[in-house]
Parts: C-alpha cells; structure tokens; sequence
C-alpha cells in the first residue's frame, strides 16, 4: 500500500471515497437533505452537484422513511444509492425501512434481491445538541443481522472504509463523526511517535490519493492495532480512538504502555486480533461511546472473556458514555462521554495501579 | 364506501381528463379494442386466483400453511385489470395480501403454494411465507408485511426505470388501512417532486381489519383529495369490474409512463426554476388511483368479522368480478359456457397442481438458516443458492 | 411563496367562513375591538423577542451559548398575535426555533436566556438548550429539534383537554419543512378523526434550511389541499401582520374550542354511526393555518444563505411587522413615538438583565447527570429539584 | 401474599391488570389498533369497550408514530396512557417516539414534564410469521436511559408487572408474547414439582383476584428465583423461562440440578440475585430471545463476569435467537429460538458434562 503526505480532512477524506467511486459507476447516486444545492449541511458533498449534477446528487424534503426506503427500493432494482442522514439521530423516524428492510430483503426473499445500500451521516454526542440529537447508534444496529457496520476514526479509515462501503454487495450503516469532520491528518494531537513510522504520520492518518491507489479499500472486519503496547489493550473504534491515544500518552509517563485497537466494524468484529491482543497484555478495557447496557462495549467484553478466560488476570473494564440522555450543558456534556481521564482511571484500576 | 358500481361513473366524472363516450372509441374504452383472446386471458387469470386461494385457505385449514394468511378472494379483478395495462418490464410492489399481485404478475401457482408450504421450491425459498411472495424474474418486488412500508421502496423502484431512462412504470398496491401511515403519506409527496413514473394503487375494500375506512380515515369519504394534496393525478375504478379498471389503468399507465425529473432540466442538467404544482396532477407523471373493491374472506384466517353483516358480503359477491366478465363473455357472444368451463378446469388443475407440488417438494433444509443473511458472508454465514423460480425460468418445476 | 401582504387577501378568499367587511364588525375584526393597552402589549412583545434575539446572537458569537441556535427575527408576529388569541391554560408546543414561542407564552426572559447558557437557573436547568425550552406553568411543552416530532405529542396535549373537558385549545406550531414529515400527516389525520382542539400553525417562512418549499413540498404553493385531504378547516394569514394574525386566530381559535369527539356520542358513551368528514372541516374542530412569515437570519448560527438573495430579505424587512404596528399605532394616533421609545428601552433592559442574569447564575453542577433521568430513581439514578422558574414562579428570580 | 387456586391465561392476566388500575384511575385509557371495537386483534382488551366506553378504550389508525406520540403528549398532560401495539414488531415506525421522546422528556425538561406511560404489545417469534414480525425488542430497547422495560412470563407475573408499569411514573415498555397469551396458569408442561409449593402449582403461575390482593404489584428490578438448584445458574425473561424449565427437567435426568432465574425487568436489572445464584452455583448459562449481538445477553454475561469473576469455574454460556433475520419455515424457526435442547447442550458443555 502506497505512502502518503497528504494533508486531509475527515469531511474531505469521505468526500474523496464517494467521488472516486461515482467516476468509475453510474449507478451510484447520492441522497440526503441538503447535500445538493446547499453543498452539504457539514460540507461534505462540498461541489459534488457540480461535478455530478442533480441526476445524481440529490436533495431529499425532511422524509427521512421515504427517502431511506428510496434508497432501499433503489437498491433493489439494481443501483447503488448512498443515503445521507444530516445525523444519525434522524433516522431513529425511518427506523423501520433501514432495520427492518435493508438488513432483511436477501433473507425474506430468499435471495431475490440483495440490498446494497450504504446509509451514512454523523454519529455521536460533544456538540451541545441535547439529548434527541446526539445519538450513538453502534450498539443499537449492530444488533441486527444482515447489515454491516463501520466506525471510521481518522481521514485514512474514513476513506477506505466509505470505499469499501459502497463497493459492498450488502447494505453498509458508516457512522462518521460531526467532532472529527474537521479533524485534519495528524489528529488534533500529534501521536505520530505511536504510529509505525513516526517519521511519517501522515502516512498513518491519511490515505492515498486516487493516483497513488484508485482501490483503497480497507476490509471490513479487520481490526487496527492502532498502537502496539505490552500492558493493557484498549478496544474502541471512532472518535473514541483518540480518547484513548490521549490515555496512552497520559499512562506513558507512569510506564504503562498500552496497546490501542481501533475495530473498524462491529459487524463484523474482528474479535480474533482483540484476543490476541489480551492473550498477551492479559489486561482489556472497552471504550464504548454508546449507553452502556446492551451495547457494543457489553458484546466485546463478553467475547473476550469467552476466548480469553484463562489469560485475564482481572475484569474487563467497560468506559461508556454515561447512562443517561445527554445533557445540553457543556461541562455536563463533555462529562458524559468516554474520555481520556475516564480510560487512563479505568486502565489504573484494572491493572492494580490504582 | 362508494358502491362497486357507482364508483366507474364517478371515475369519469372525476377526472377531467377521462375520455366521454363521445369521443374517440378506442381512447375512451380501451378494452373495447381488447381481443376475445385478452379478455379470456383477464377471465383464466382471475379464476385461478380464485382456485389458488380456495386451495389455500384448505391447507390452512389443514395447518400445511402457518403464519399469517390474507386471502385475495374478490379482489381479483385489482390485480388482472390493473396489469393488464403493464408490460413484463414494468414493475409492481405490494402488501401481504400478495398471492394475488404474484400470479396476476405472472408467477407459477407451484412457487406460490410451495412458498406457504415452507418449501425450499416456494418462490423465496419458504423464508418469506405467505406475506412475502417475490419474483425477480417478472418484476415483483414483493409482498410486504409492515403496513405502509412498501410505499417508500416503490419509490426506489420507479427512481431506478427514471434514473435508468427506461419507459417502465411501477405500480405500488396498498390496503386501505395503509392511507394513514407516515411512510405513504410521505411517497407520495416524494412521487411528486421527482415526477416519478409510479402509481399508488389503493385496493380499497372498506376496511382494515376490522376498521371501517372512514373511522381510521378522515376524508375517506372523498379520497380526491389525499392526492391533491400531494398534486398527484386521481382516478377511480369500479374493482369489481375487470374490463372498467383496466381501461382506467390503461389510460393512467400511459400517462405515467415517460415520467422524467421537474427538479432539473435532464438536457442541461441544471435546476432552472423553482417547480409549481397543480392538485390535477401532471402528465406524464405519478398518479393515485383508488380501486374500489371488497374482500369476501375475513381479514386473515382468524377473524370473526363481527364489523360487517353478512349482507353486506353478499350484496358484493352479486357483482363478482369473475361473474360479471362470464355474463359479459356469453351476453356478447364471445365466449361459450364450454370455453368458460375449460378456463376454470384449468384454474382448478392448476391449483391442484400447486399443492401436489408442494406437497411433494423437500422441505427447507436446516443449513439453509445461515444462507442469504449477506451476500459476501463473514463467520457463520453462507451463500445461498438462487430460487428455482429463478433457476428454473417460472417453469413450475 | 405568497407575498405577506397578499396572503390576509387569500386568507379570506379561502374561508367560505371568513367574515366579511359587510358582517358583524367585531367578528370580521376582532383586533378593531383591541384596546390600545393590548396593541401596545402586541408591540412590546415582539420588541421583547427582537432585542433578546439580538442578544442572544452576540452571546452566540461571544461562544457562551454553543450547540445549534435558530434565530425567530422576522417571525415575532406569528407567535405574538396567535397566541394573543389564546388564554394562559391553552396550550402551546413547537419546533427548535422556540425562543419567540416561549417569550410570548410568558416565559421570563431570564430563563430563557440562562438556559442557553446552561446554567441552572435555566428553564430547564441547562440540559436543554436552546431547541428544548420548556415551562410547565405556562402551559409550554416545550421546543422539540426532530423535525415533526411535536405533531404527535401536541395530539396527546388536545387529547387531554378534551378527555378532561376542559374547554381549552393547543397550538402546535411546525415549520415548512416539517410538511413532509410522517409523523406530522398522521397527526393531521388523526386530530380530524378524534375531532381535537388542535391548530396546527404552520410558520410559513418559505425555507427549511436551504430549501425552498416548493422544492420539498409538492403543492406548497396551495397549501389549502394539506388540510382539505385530511379535513382539517384551512386558513392563512399574513404573518408579517400582528394584527392580522391576531384576527386569524381570534377566529380560529373559537373555531376550534370545544371540539368534541366524533367517533361516539359522548352522551350515551356509545359510537352510533360511521363519521363522514368535508374538506371544509368541522366547527367546533381542528384546524391548519398557514402563517405566511420570514425569517430575517440565517437557518441557524452558522449559515451562508446562499439560497437567497440579499433583495430578497430586504423585501420581507420593509413590511417588518414591528414597524408596521408601531406605523399603525403612530399613524392612528394611538401612541406616541415616545411611548413606543419606552417599550423598546423596556425591551432592551430586559434583555441586557437577561444576559446578566445567565452571566451571574451558578452553572449546571455535574452531580446533576443522573437527576431527571427516572421519577422513581434507581441505581446511580437521583431524584432532580425542580427548575426555578417552576419554583419562583416565573418570577425571574 | 395471598395464595390462589385460580386458572387464568396470560392474556386474561394481563386484562385484569388493566381493568383494575382502570377502575380506581380514570387518567388511564388504552389506544392502539383494534382494541375496541374488535376487542382486541388478540382479544387481550376483550370487553373492556363495553365496560369503559369509547372515552377510554380508543380505536387507532395504523398511525403508530402519531398514536404513540399522542400517549407521550397525555402522559404530559398528566393523563396516564396505556399505548398497545398490537405487535413491537410495529413499533419500528414509532422508534423516534418511543426512544427519543417519551424516556428523555424527563432530562431534556429539566424536570417539567415526566412520562408516565406504558408501552405493551406482543414481543417475539415463534408463529411463522417471517422477519419483519417477528422482533424481540429487550436488546434494542433496554440499551437506552430513561425507560424501563418488563418481560412477563407467566400469567402471574404478566398481571402484576403491568399493574406495576400502570401506577409507574415513568415510561415502561411491557414485552408480552403472542405464543403465551394462551398459556394457562400451569404453564403449558406441568412444573409443578420444581415450585415452592409444588402442592399448590397455581399459586405459582396465577395471579391473586382483585379481591385476594387488591394492589398485586411486582416490583420491578427485583429479579425471580423461579426454580432453586445448586448446579448451574440460567438468567432469562418471558418465553425462554419455560424452555428453561424444560431443560431442567431433562437434566436432572442426568442429575443436573438448575437454578433458574426470571430476571422480569431488564432495566433495572437485578444483578445482586444473578450474582448470589451464581457464587452458589460456579456455572451460568444465560438465554436471551433476541440476537446475541450486542444484547441483553452480552449485557448479563458481561456483568456475571465482572461481579463472579473468581467464582466461575468456567465461561459463561450464551443461547440465544440464531443470528438470523426469522425464516417462515416452521423447522428452521423453530430451531431458530433459544430452546430447551440448546440450553441442555449449553449447560453441559458449560459445567464439563458433555
Ligand atoms: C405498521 C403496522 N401496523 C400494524 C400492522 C398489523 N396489521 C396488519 S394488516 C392490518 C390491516 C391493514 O388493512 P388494509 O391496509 O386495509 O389492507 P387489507 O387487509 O384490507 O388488504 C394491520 C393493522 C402491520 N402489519 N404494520
Ligand atoms: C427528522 C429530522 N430530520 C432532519 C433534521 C435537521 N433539520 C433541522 S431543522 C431543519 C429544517 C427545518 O425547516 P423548517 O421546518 O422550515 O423550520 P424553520 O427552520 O424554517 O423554522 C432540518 C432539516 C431534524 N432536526 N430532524
Ligand atoms: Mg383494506
Ligand atoms: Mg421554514
């Protein structure tokens, strides 16, 4: 895989995957309120009317049901729809067609018509929306079979994961991040020592151009070990990856050395490089930015006590957004969500070095 | 509810582009240039309905069926009049009250039976059941079980024959009950701003379960005016009267096919102006159009139907549809009783056929559980093979 | 979209009810019968609700009030001469934009403006914002941020007051882009067939974000066909025109109060018929109005427009419905200019306190995270106090 | 608590604690699609519009966002709705409702307005009925704050958890199941001997009449121990009680003896007794009628973990719906669910009897 120097935003770095992918298939169109005219209520679809005019990007009316169910039939007729939810939050009103249909169709009609439909917009809370707008979705969609879905955590993965999104036979739920669209190459923090080639960062945060690799697809289910550690590992994906990046330098100065995987998919979870990251650091906090009951973080804690049993030497602990609807305040707000102090307390704790 | 047979004359009157008697013969009745050879057609495919579903509700009854079963019986004339105005290519996309749309579409009985039957050669393999019929081959997109959610895929549908400049239209069939769920309400909006070559068809029969139209509906009295509000064309038919709803399908198929975007000039490329909207409707363009119909069966297999009289049922059956192209055929001098009776032996071989097949079908295999929940499959999940509806070409085998 | 000053016109066209200039004065008229007091109340409040946005606004750039922050300047009319046909324990719900809607029901500025800091002071302790006003006392219940979502909640407000037999009213105000949310055309339909004392007002100001009504909404340019579809009565208003307004909905608001339900006799607790309904509505009975306003800023805080043009915003500026009143007022010699300066230094101060209020109020302490979540608290969960303007008694304190 | 000899069906159950509450509380009515008029789709409100009027007992459109959203704004009102629909399957169309509306209002007013109302209808498979009928909501819905969420699973425990949802002052999301709404208050096998009482089988699975206990509420969070064993703990809810009371009685052929606990309410949840069984038991087995992504189930083996991880002799066991959208097929859904052969070999494997 080629390097890169790239300076790149999320929003652009997302921009990009649809772009390259639309050049090379007619089928693909892109729908959502304001991603037209508007060029994107965050900018991401920035210029694409232009480029692609409004047969092919298309404002939606406010009908969150109509326009994912378009989608869907679309899909099934043979096209390759993206849909945009402004925000996750809003599809909660077309819950029915994007769980109860997308993820269904090939099994219900036993194998007429597959669904391939990628369903994107921002996920997750640390704006002040309130408590209907700052939805995190993980937990609630990876629950259900016949879907698959990605949590890109940095322009590179926001990338190559939309890519391989839209290339997919299957329909794809890609939960991006309002807080990160503007975050650059190198993160808002330089972690660039962590990363393989700490000359390179770059190489690491963003992702080759079209010329450098028109097929820049990162696979699903294949988990990045984001940083490689010997004490403790850190299982996370999206913006809570550099929650935990941040934990990592804070607990390097104690000597804790932590290893930081970012799982890319939950459906499908790559739950083998997890255990063997806790087979050898014996030690495993779960950094979840949903609601902690019956979440991602409660499934990937019970896997890897299932597989790593014998190899734990204490529980598993959980960080989690905080189990309540978020607040509007600031401080309360910024609290709530899975940070760098809760993770560095967690991984103390856990490891006996509280 | 408008009677069966008030509703053709308000049709007319509705619309102001309806042709009148006074006009030009084929465009004003186009069934009046129907071969005797169609109208057979019309009549053998509405008898085997009739017999599939007389079938069906027997091995219901016999518990060879499970899940919920919604049977077609009276509404026959829906689903023929109103494909009988389609072309293969064109698409149509319904509720679970499905056996009806797939064979007026053109599925083999045996797929259909088999399906119920949990069979691997039903027409999804026994995954759907009886609400959930599908049919690539012949444009079926569909039986759809949660109500109103079929609405939002057709759209997908008549986006992709626009979106792929094709001259097919799609036909969305929908219950009564269906008019006050968001999800349609919602369509139809959205049929109108992308001027999209679709059709709600209401096959309205009075009631939902056991909700009379006009306490769930307000204006269902004058549906009109659902449609206006969303500036799609409105048509209505006599249901019950095969030859009365295809010639208004006939009529409204031709002035949605060809339905091409108003949000932006295709030449262009460009949006030039704001739109405008007129409660006629446009033409080509989307249109609503209400079926008036009724349901002899109860709603399901279980329903005590305490909300009609039994008078009222049969006030219905003496305009059955079926009946009522019979007395056509012979008054006309079209068809003799032999013909009639060969059709419906045929229906009923048919159907006959159909059970026997899928009595005689292996049942869905247990490994099957973990096929065709992804098509690139990851950890416990597998390929499935396609349907032999597919695989078979529709040949019944 | 309609121009403000042609759509009091349409208004009266529209209703075959509408009192005419021949009629009863009082009725065609109710504002003639205003006392300048109440005029004067009309001015200050709209004053109020523009300079606390003007407030609000630097306080936004200022970065003390951070999430989303939609601005009402353009639209005080719309709230101020509604609900100026309203009594306190009628009820009121709407969208995100609710700072003018809560200000006009009575909120004290002081709340309003310490929420959006999040202090605790705020109306609703700070864990709202500013698209989550909410004040019980005041019969608010509250701005709701997902587009239509109020719709079905305001049902269940009307539901209560007619359950309870009261004889009071609910406004429930939603933005045009709200038109084509499910959620909203059930809610219509269902206010008809329980015959609610429901108006659903829509703040007409030709956009949601970036889109023009006609190009979301298929027949916004005639917006009678949303009510007649589900049989609703329809009126608009100019809503630019506080007066005008006021006379909609002095008007409608009688129309509308105790409604009663269709669907049984209330008096025999027995359903006796099978309802029909008319596109004109029913009286007494729900109703859509469509207020014909503008909003003067950007969608939200951070917004280029460049959907529209500077020209554009300068028209709707020059029939400003501040101005006009004070014209009227002036040009009637029913106030003086200096009596007028008084009620916008009156504005003025109290939004300048409003602001040093927020400013000098204790934030939202963090043991406040898991108060309010449950009533019957379990686990982490605390019982939370009651906000202060429930406590205080709306007394800015 | 007083004993009863009573025979009752679940859905009579569930009548009567709706009929009670409504006697003593005019604020409650009941809306939902065909619960008048019809008597119910599944003759659970039979009669009731003849004993409290059309004002109380209200036919709905299939308008679920619009009815659902009508019972959150009475419920603020100050009325205390009781919303059926007449599946959860269907209740996906109100998702925005009934998960962003009705459990935040509390936080996001700041205390102004609560949300006492209940949810209930039929949850799970089991009937053919395909996959879009065929939802087991404990997963989706017990993932978010705010709510609270019972799953009855006898006619005993269906009477007293909905009066308690009924007098309850925030919203409760009563999961009820078509396959038991016939089930007498014996259950459909005879368990008799595994009961306190087994003399006195009734008072065990029927509720007390109105005149035997007037105020019959079972409190919620306070989980079950519906059968006492000393081999291995089974944690469940609804339905798959009763497949775990079949498996018990074919284990202790080979002289397995389960513990089996009911857990009734997901949130809250009383971990304390699941914890207690298994400290005395060493093995636990969890059975979770949903999919076992990110689940209940996950959420219940995760915590046992954390709270026994010293107490384990081995893994926990996870059975649960296949991970499968619901085939029609009855041989396929049936082995589909969480059953009693599959919770056997789990307990097996689970305490090395296999
Ligand atoms: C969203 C939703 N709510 C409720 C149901 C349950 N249900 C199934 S069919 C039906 C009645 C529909 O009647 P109608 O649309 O008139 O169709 P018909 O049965 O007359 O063909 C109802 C309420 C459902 N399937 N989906
Ligand atoms: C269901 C839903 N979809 C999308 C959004 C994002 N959104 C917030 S406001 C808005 C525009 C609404 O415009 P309108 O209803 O006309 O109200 P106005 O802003 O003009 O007052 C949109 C799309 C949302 N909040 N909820
Ligand atoms: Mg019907
Ligand atoms: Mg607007």
């Amino acid at each position: 895989m080629p390097t890169t120097d790239r300076k790149i935003q999320y929003r652009d770095a997302l921009r990009e995957a649809m772009q390259e992918e639309m050049r090379t298939d007619d089928r693909i169109f892109l729908m959502g309120e304001e991603v037209a005219e508007y060029n994107g209520a965050y900018k991401v679809s920035q210029g694409m009317l232009d480029e692609f005019g409004p047969r092919r990007i298309v404002d939606a009316p406010i009908s969150e049901t109509a326009f994912a169910g378009l989608g869907i039939g679309a899909a099934m007729y043979g096209l390759r729809p993206i849909i945009e939810f402004m925000s996750w939050s809003f599809c909660l009103v077309a819950a029915d067609q994007i769980i109860n249909n997308a993820p269904k169709m090939l099994y219900m009609s036993g194998g007429h018509f597959g669904c391939p439909i990628v369903f994107r917009g921002n996920n997750g809370a640390g704006g002040q929306l309130g408590s209907t707008h700052s939805w995190c979705v993980e937990s609630l969609f990876s629950h259900v079979p016949g879907l698959k879905l990605a949590v890109p955590s940095t322009p590179r993965e926001a990338k190559g994961l939309l890519k391989t999104a839209i290339r997919e036979a299957d329909p794809v739920f890609n939960l991006e991040s309002e807080r990160m669209l503007g975050m650059g190459s190198r993160g808002d923090k330089d972690f660039s020592r962590y990363l393989t080639d700490p000359s390179k960062p770059h190489a690491y945060w963003a992702p080759p151009t079209f010329e450098e690799d028109p097929d820049f697809c990162i696979p699903f289910g294949v988990a990045n070990v984001i940083k490689e550690g010997a004490d403790c590992t850190i299982v996370t994906a999206g913006r809570p990856v550099h929650f935990a990046l941040e934990a990592a330098e804070e607990l390097e100065k104690e000597g804790i050395d932590l290893e930081v995987i970012d799982v890319r998919t939950y459906r499908p979870l790559d739950i083998e490089t997890i255990a063997r990251s806790v087979r050898k650091t014996n030690y495993c906090v779960v950094v979840d930015q949903s609601w902690p009951f019956a979440s991602v973080g409660s499934e990937v804690a019970a896997q890897v006590y299932e597989r790593c049993f014998d190899d734990l030497d204490n529980t598993v602990a959980r960080v989690h957004n905080a189990d309540v609807p978020a607040p509007y305040n600031r401080a309360l707000e910024q609290e709530m969500l899975p940070h760098a102090r809760k993770i560095v307390e967690a991984v103390r704790q856990t490891t006996y070095n509280a | 509810m408008t009677t069966a047979t008030t509703s053709a004359k308000k049709a007319k009157e509705a619309d102001p582009d309806a042709p009148t008697d006074g006009g030009d013969v084929a465009k004003a009745r186009p069934s009046l240039q129907l071969s005797t050879e169609r109208k057979l057609k019309f009549l053998g495919d509405m008898m085997l309905i009739r017999r599939f579903e007389e079938r069906t509700m027997q091995a219901y009854q016999q518990a060879k069926i499970g899940g919920f079963c919604h049977i077609y019986i009276g509404q026959e004339a829906c689903a023929v009049g109103s494909m009988g105005a389609l072309v293969k290519e064109d698409a149509i996309i319904g509720a679970y009250r499905d056996h009806g749309l797939a064979l007026a579409k053109g599925m083999h009985p045996n797929y259909a039976m088999a399906e119920m039957f949990g069979k691997v050669t039903g027409c999804a393999k026994g995954k759907g059941g009886s609400m959930h019929f599908f049919d690539r081959d012949n444009h079926m997109y569909g039986g759809h079980a949660i109500v109103g959610g079929q609405c939002p895929l057709a759209l997908g549908i008549a986006w992709g024959m626009q979106y792929q400049n094709t001259d097919n239209v799609t036909l969305c069939y929908l219950g009564d009950g269906a008019l006050n769920q968001g999800g349609f309400l919602e369509a139809m909006n959205m049929a109108a701003i992308y001027n999209l070559p679709l059709i709600f068809v209401l096959e309205n029969n009075g009631y939902s379960m056991g909700t009379h139209i006009n306490r769930g509906t307000a204006m269902g009295n004058d549906l009109r005016h659902k449609a206006q509000a969303f500036g799609l064309r409105y048509a209505e038919c006599d249901g019950q009267d095969v030859l009365a709803t295809y010639d208004c399908f006939a009529d409204q198929v031709a002035k949605t096919r060809n339905a091409r975007p108003i949000n932006y000039n295709e030449k262009t490329g460009k949006r030039e102006d704001i739109p405008s909207y007129s409660e006629h409707g446009r033409t080509p363009g989307p249109a609503f159009v209400n079926v008036n119909t009724y349901r002899y069966q109860g709603h399901s297999m279980s329903d005590p139907q305490k909300y009609r009289t039994k008078d009222e049922v049969q006030g219905f059956q003496e305009v059955d549809c079926i009946n009522r192209l019979v007395n056509t055929l012979i008054e006309g001098r079209l068809a003799t009783q032999e013909q009639i009776d060969e059709l419906d032996n045929k229906a009923k071989e048919l159907s006959r056929d159909a059970v026997k097949f899928a009595e005689s079908s292996p049942d869905l295999p247990l490994d099957e559980m973990y096929t065709d929940v992804y098509v690139n499959t990851f950890g416990p999940y597998k390929t499935g093979e396609l349907p032999a509806i597919i695989t078979n070409g529709n040949s019944g085998e």
